[in-house]
Order: structure tokens, then C-alpha cells, then sequence
């Protein structure tokens, strides 16, 4: 199951859309919005997405996910627009019938999603200043001078 | 033949525009869109390395062969989550 | 925050309770009662606990996590009493400024709670035998034939 | 000196009672409490090995010294989660 919304993600009902009598362990994810990165202190957060092919990466990680581990359940929710701090910004659940497999799943669609989803990320700072952070793979885009530290 | 490439993030913020239309060979290759993009928008070449381009919503690389009916899409490296 | 309780565990209350503007990333695990190990059916489970001794253990879980890993929040709940399918037994949520710091914590503290919190569970199987579980590293206890296997 | 020992899991129910009331020397260790509670439930012999002993909330080992007010328990290995 994915979702990609410009609403709230409700991690509840995510994560029990994944539970399941096969599986002995969930693993859900969030990242959420972050005030201070070092002493540079975040406002609000603006990601914008490409929709249509956002969604089909989403599926295609789902179904990845599905092929490399013993997996029962996966849902993946990610939103875009303006976020406020404390947000979350993207929600992973996977359930699996013993606990390693759970933990190795959702954190290689956490890693995957980062690297591989047409998601971008705005910071605005309470200095009034706004940039397009760097991702943790690709040093040098198009602009601000974000490192692997601004990262979650 | 015209090839609308939609543009995401700080390329849509650089090109002031959300798509750009283009001309492109017949069977001409994603690194032939990408010279025209930078002809329309020179602000662009900068980013040359870091660009990163998608057709039919799944990456391709500079000899992606396009069609007209092919959607076409052009932004910086990812960085959701 | 630890809680050990007779009741089912809120899970979204508890990840709430870790969620902060200084943290990036939120990682839960849920251990779940799963009804087959292999072609061994489980009707239900009991988890009988050491209250006093258990509480204890899982304070000093939270204080050990806090200094060995880079979080914001940790807060353990487990449950003891009888449980059906699917009902949560054990759940871990921890928050951090990055995620890597969340997935080491919250595996941490699941793998360390299983082998030093005195809780024990008794498997009870659809054809009416039961038996008590063996840990994961300690083969060899009172009865049963458990292996890692039952693990999840 | 009298001891109560609390008994948990397979261990309780082995022993049938959830705690028993054992004599160890004045200044006796565990290992001579584990004595008197095997003369007392031979049953937990076999088991000898794999059974743990905790004093005070706190795992001990074999030469931790009991004292009258200790809160004394033996339990199998733990198997939450």
C-alpha cells in the first residue's frame, strides 16, 4: 500500500494496515521535521513532489521490498507541500514474522525511497533564508551548500 | 519534433517555469533534449552533472531514444524521506 | 517512559510520547503474537512477569539506551497477562535527530530486553499442549523445544 | 537464617507454590541458598543449570552474599518480547 498526500499521514492506521497473525514483528519509520541542524534552526519545511512518477516509484518499492525479504506487510506514505516542525514527512510500515527482517526491510525502503523518489526538499530558516537541500548521495546540486549531516 | 519537459524543484525554480517546450530530432536521444534545455534556458548548464532526467515516470539516461508521445521530465537528485 | 501492563498497549500513544522538534526520525517495533511457527498453530499466548524485577530492568534499559546511542526520546512497553492473535506484547519506540541512531537504538533495545527483562512466555497450541518458550541464547531451559525459530 | 525464595515460570510451576521458605547460613551465598532449594524441590535439579537467581530486582551471581532482608528469586532464562 502507498499514499502520497498533502494531508496529515495517520502512522496509526498505517501501521495497522501491516499487522497481520503471520507476522511476530512491525517496523514502522517516521521521519518528521527537525528545528535545528547544528545551530541553523529550520521554520518550516516545503517538499514538491512529480506525482505521477513519485507514485510509481512508491510501487515499485513496495514491490522491491517484497522481493528481497519476508515481508508480510508494507505501507509507505509520503507527504508533500508545506510542512510545520514536528510534521511527519514520511511514514514506512513493514510487518514480517521475525523481528531482523522487519528492521532490515524498513530501513532499506527508508534508504531506497531517499535515493530513488522524485521528492525534493526546501528548507526555510527563521532567518527568512531558503534553500533546496542537497540528498545524502549526490554532493554538489543546484544550489545551497547542505551536507549528510542535514539529513534524517 | 516538440517535446514538453516538465521541470521539478530548484530547475523549475532556475528555468522560472514549471515545463519548457523543446525541439528535438526525430528519434533523438534524452542528451539531445538536454542541449536544447540548456539553449532555452542557459541558466541551466551549470547544473549540467546533477540533472537528472526521467521518461514515462522511470529514470533514463542520455541515450534514451524519445517519442512525441513520450513524457519527459528533468530535475536535481532526489531528496524526500 | 517504560510501562509494564496487564492492558493492551497504545503503540500511537507511546510513539507520540518520543515525537520532538529535535528529532528527525522515529523509529516503533511491535512484537506481535503470530499464529504459525512452521505448521505449529499457537491459539493463544501467556507472558508471566516478575513486576518488581521487570520494572526495574526496564528503566535501567531506558538509562543504557540514552547513553549509548544519540536519541531523544525512549519509551518500552510490555505486555503480560494472556494474549490472543495479533495482540501486541512488547513495544519499543525511540526518536533521534538522525535515522541510522533510531534503527541501532530500537534494535538494541528489543534484542537487549529479550534476554535481561524476567518476563516469560507460554505458548499454548491449537491441539491443546503448551509449553514454555526457550530464549534465543540460552538453549537448553526448564521444558519444552523451543528454538530461535519461535523467535520473532 | 530463613529466606523466602520466589519462583517463577517453569520453575513455579515445577515447584508448584510461586515461593518457598528455605534455611541458609547467616552470610550464605546463593550457591547455598540454590542447595537448600533443591533438597527442598529435587524436582529443579535437573535444571540446575539453566536456572538464574536474582537478588534485589538485580541478576546475581553464585557467590553474591544474602542477607535476611534480600528479596531472593530463581527463574528460567528470560524469553519476553
Amino acid at each position: 500500500m502507498i499514499e502520497l498526500t498533502q494531508q496529515a499521514i495517520d502512522f496509526s492506521a498505517l501501521t495497522e494496515a501491516v499487522r497481520d497473525h503471520r507476522a511476530g514483528a512491525v517496523v514502522l519509520f517516521l521521519g518528521t521535521v527537525r528545528e535545528f541542524t547544528g545551530d541553523i534552526q529550520t521554520s518550516w519545511l516545503e517538499y514538491e513532489a512529480f506525482p505521477e512518477m513519485a507514485e510509481a516509484a512508491l510501487n515499485r518499492l513496495e514491490a522491491e521490498c517484497r522481493e528481497r525479504f519476508t515481508v508480510v506487510g508494507v505501507a509507505i506514505a509520503h507527504r508533500y507541500g508545506r510542512l510545520e516542525l514536528g510534521d511527519v514527512s514520511v511514514a514506512v510500515a513493514v510487518s514480517s514474522p521475525h523481528r531482523a527482517q522487519a528492521f532490515d526491510a524498513g530501513r532499506w525502503v527508508i534508504d531506497t525511497l531517499k535515493n530513488t523518489v522524485p521528492i525534493w526538499k526546501k528548507e526555510h530558516y527563521t532567518d527568512g533564508a531558503a534553500e533546496w537541500l542537497h540528498p545524502e548521495s549526490a554532493p554538489g546540486s543546484l544550489s545551497g551548500n547542505g551536507d549528510t549531516e542535514l539529513e534524517s | 519534433m516538440k517535446l514538453s519537459v516538465l521541470l521539478f524543484a530548484a530547475a523549475r525554480e532556475i528555468a522560472c517555469r514549471d515545463s519548457i517546450d523543446i525541439d528535438v530530432p526525430d528519434s533523438g536521444t534524452v542528451a539531445q533534449a538536454r542541449m536544447s534545455l540548456f539553449e532555452a534556458v542557459p541558466a541551466l548548464e551549470s547544473s549540467a552533472a546533477t540533472l537528472l532526467w526521467a521518461v514515462n515516470n522511470e529514470f533514463a539516461n542520455e541515450e534514451r531514444i524519445l517519442r512525441e508521445s513520450d513524457v519527459v521530465a528533468c530535475f536535481p537528485p532526489v531528496s524526500g524521506g
